[in-house]
């Protein structure tokens, strides 16, 4: 039951550098500081994308090559999770099912942002109309995060050993994320409060989640030892 | 196997009955450009199609008795009306399409399209079941009667499908 | 508090799969047929007026029943990994398992990702051109509707490994069951060609006999599931037959060795 | 014993054939001077005709006949259900349009 491990670490520590990349996109794109507003009329969106296109399309073309950057990550869990005590591999099936899923999400939203940018001086009811697109599947498209957040959770409930692979508290940890992303998939009920997608529970409490589950599992996988080091089988 | 002969069935004559039901709300429509087909290749169509079916409904009984070499023969022969069948649906199709009657320009030949390639799927799938069925053949270790007689009962669906279609497209008023 | 012992048994993460499964495919019919009632499909013929005004009768529905798929469709994931365990049980090549999980994987991107942006965008924002209202209308539907190649292959994966077991996991059946499910996707195809008639994506043959056959596939993958879970023994061989009524339980290796 | 199952296929084929060619008879009886006319009667027994056939085809060909009797009576049965189907859903069309 020893797998090799070789190369996990690179990917873990590759981690900053892809969060360096992300954190700079996303301060780089001027949508997000503040959100947009999903309340503004066609003429001031179009004007934005006219004023900031450049930086709209530096940022998002960022984002969107590093769209699945997080993959190298879930696949390490996914190898971590081997080593748990299940009797069958079915939440690691589970968990690949939604790893690609979630990454491909966000890469069609950059692709509708880079739409609008494309071509600026187009009608400004199109281009509110890829800013709409763009933002619903950003902030509502959580789904695939959700589940594997809830995978991962009952995975590391269920790994009932001496020395468990990972920490109970990664199970809590990952049903709290899972809780906080949530609230975004209701964002297109309202265009104003916390609960729209410039508010403070769909955007910020939504993408804090994520930079912090990303950071947490990151430190959590690269401090447990790999599967192959203990002999658990 | 015959729980897919009889579902498959089943749902070939849902199709057939919303074709049906809509030539009857537009009779003359329908028959105006059914006259474009020729009745006497869908005759031979059929024909074909029957003639695939008794070389692999031969095959089956030659198979039984232990004559595998004369089993594989019909196998092929099979295989062969089946391919005439199919050639003659083609050379039908582009003669449709030439002649301006294409899925889209018309209700009777949405219909009249969609059955022949709904078919046509089946018998391309038909065509590697009796690949199947020529490896069991040839192979001694590998003949199983009973994988024998699922690739026929397939190949005989294939066949009664398409009498149902010939009757319905080509021949009904 | 006392451990329910369905925890202790080495079948639980089969079992919770399952439970996510059911819990999964009642809140897809809920929420297409019930809520958004974006099923059975709005009329393909509408024209700009029909298009807004098909927007404003469904606008709240439609709202609230995307944003729980959105919150809950990864949960999809559940169905298709016991699928891909319940291949893998079989005596193929796990390159069917394998294929089986990633063909799906993709489906879920057409099977309700692009419907929920698109419908979303659309009820949000009622006052939009009709013109561009009408674009989004297109695209929920004909994304949802006309993109069957996924399901096509992936059944007919899952069909051959069923045909080439030789474990009993599934009845032979439902293998052909499989077939006759490929073959009924692929009709759905000329919606995109059609906006009225037998096959449009609301048309008789386009969408009522496809929903017809889908939906007795999944009743009866579901139910094949639970008795394949019942069933299971964790060896390699040919499956047992159901137990006998009243199943003893087997504590021993619940929490055994991980499974490679 | 071999041959005789092989004439009685042979007969099978040749019976479904001429039932095949039958059809140009009904067709060009139908007409009317050469142009096509809508007939109950044409729709009603080309269907008839068409699901004789595929008794046959299951009784003969796919062997039917030598099957357990619940197949048997299933296969008819399904015959029967088609004919209503068919004939049924034509008539409804022909009543609603």
């Amino acid at each position: 039951m020893t797998r090799p491990t070789a190369g996990e670490s690179i990917i873990v520590t590759s981690l900053p550098m892809i969060a360096v990349i992300w954190i700079a996109a996303f301060f780089v794109f001027p949508g997000f500081l503040p959100p947009l507003s999903p309340r503004a009329p066609s003429n001031e969106i179009a004007t934005f994308y006219r004023e900031h296109a450049a930086r709209v399309r530096y940022s998002m073309v960022l984002l969107n090559w590093f769209s699945v950057a997080l993959i190298p990550l879930l696949m390490v869990i996914v190898e971590r999770m081997r080593a748990m005590a299940h009797r069958t591999p079915v939440l690691r099936y589970c968990t690949l099912g939604v790893a690609a899923a979630a990454p491909i999400v966000f890469l069609t939203a950059t692709v509708f942002w880079l739409l609008a940018a494309f071509r600026p001086d187009r009608a400004p009811d199109l281009t509110q109309l890829f800013n709409d697109l763009a933002w619903i599947t950003f902030t509502c498209g959580v789904p695939f995060l959700v589940a594997q957040c809830l995978f991962l959770a009952g995975a590391v409930y269920l790994d009932q050993q001496a020395r468990p692979v990972f920490p109970r508290w990664v199970a809590h940890f990952n049903l709290l994320v899972a809780a906080a992303l949530i609230p975004a998939a209701f964002a297109g009920l309202t265009k104003t409060g916390a609960f729209a997608w410039d508010g403070v529970v769909s955007f910020w409490v939504k993408n804090a989640a994520i930079a912090i589950w990303i950071v947490v599992m990151a430190v959590v996988v690269g401090r447990t030892k790999p599967a192959g080091a203990e002999a658990t089988a | 196997m015959w729980f897919f002969v009889l579902f498959e069935s089943m749902i070939f004559t849902a199709y057939f009955g919303v074709y049906l039901y809509h030539r009857g709300q537009h009779e003359t429509a329908f028959l105006a450009a059914q006259s474009h087909l020729d009745l006497g290749l869908g005759v031979l169509d059929t024909i074909a199609l029957l003639a695939s079916s008794w070389a692999v409904a031969r095959s089956v009984q030659a198979a039984r008795s232990g004559r595998y070499d004369a089993a594989r023969r019909d196998a092929l022969l099979t295989a062969g009306f089946g391919g005439v069948f199919a050639v003659l649906k083609v050379v039908e199709w582009v003669h449709q399409v030439h002649a301006g009657n294409t899925f889209t320009s018309q209700e009777f030949f949405q219909f009249y399209f969609f059955l022949t390639a709904i078919h046509f799927i089946h018998l391309l799938i038909g065509f590697v079941v009796i690949g199947v069925l020529v490896r069991q053949l040839s192979g001694v270790e590998r003949r199983n009667q009973e994988t024998v007689e699922t690739c026929a009962t397939y190949w005989h669906t294939v066949d009664f499908l398409w009498v149902l279609i010939f009757a319905l497209v080509y021949v009904v008023r | 508090m006392r451990r329910p012992t369905w925890l202790d048994s080495p079948k639980r993460e089969l079992w919770l799969a399952w439970g996510a499964t059911v819990g999964f495919y009642n809140l897809y019919a809920v929420v297409f047929f019930l809520i958004t009632r974006t099923q059975p499909p709005g009329q393909p013929s509408y024209g700009d007026a029909g298009v807004v005004s098909w927007f404003a009768s469904h606008h709240d529905g439609l709202l609230v029943g995307m944003a729980f798929i959105f919150a809950l469709g990864g949960l999809s994931s559940t169905s298709l990994a016991l699928i891909t365990y319940s291949i893998r049980r079989m005596s193929v090549s796990r390159a069917y398992a394998y294929a089986y999980l990633l063909v799906y994987a993709v489906a879920a991107i057409p099977g309700f990702l692009f419907i929920c942006v698109a419908m979303t965008a659309g009820a949000m924002r009622p006052d939009r051109s009709p013109e561009l209202q009408r674009w989004l209308y297109d695209l929920g539907f004909l994304s949802f509707s006309g993109t069957m190649g996924v399901f096509l292959i992936g059944s007919l994966v899952w069909m051959t490994a069923i045909l080439l077991d030789k474990n009993r996991v599934f009845p032979k059946w439902f293998g052909y069951l499989n077939l006759c499910n490929a073959l009924t996707e692929v009709v759905v195809a000329p919606a995109w060609f059609f906006d009225r008639g037998a096959f449009a994506w609301n048309g008789l043959v386009a969408w009522w006999i496809n929903v017809f056959v889908f939906g007795i596939y999944t009743g009866v993958f579901i139910t094949l599931l639970r008795s394949m879970i019942r069933r299971e023994d964790f060896g390699t061989g040919p499956l047992p037959d159901l137990p006998p009524r009243k199943p003893r339980r087997s504590p021993e290796n619940a929490v055994a060795t991980a499974a490679s | 014993m071999f041959s005789t199952l092989n004439k009685r296929l042979l007969v099978v084929w040749v019976v479904l054939s001429a039932i095949t060619v039958a059809y140009l008879w009904i067709d060009h009886s139908a007409d009317d001077n050469g142009a096509a006319r809508a007939s109950t009667a044409v729709t009603l027994s080309a269907i008839l005709l068409a699901l004789v056939k595929v008794r046959i085809i299951m009784r003969e060909f796919m062997e039917v006949r030598d099957a357990p009797r619940r197949l048997c009576w299933l296969t008819d049965l399904w015959v029967a259900l088609m004919a209503v189907g068919l004939i049924g859903m034509y008539l409804v069309g022909k009543a609603a349009a």
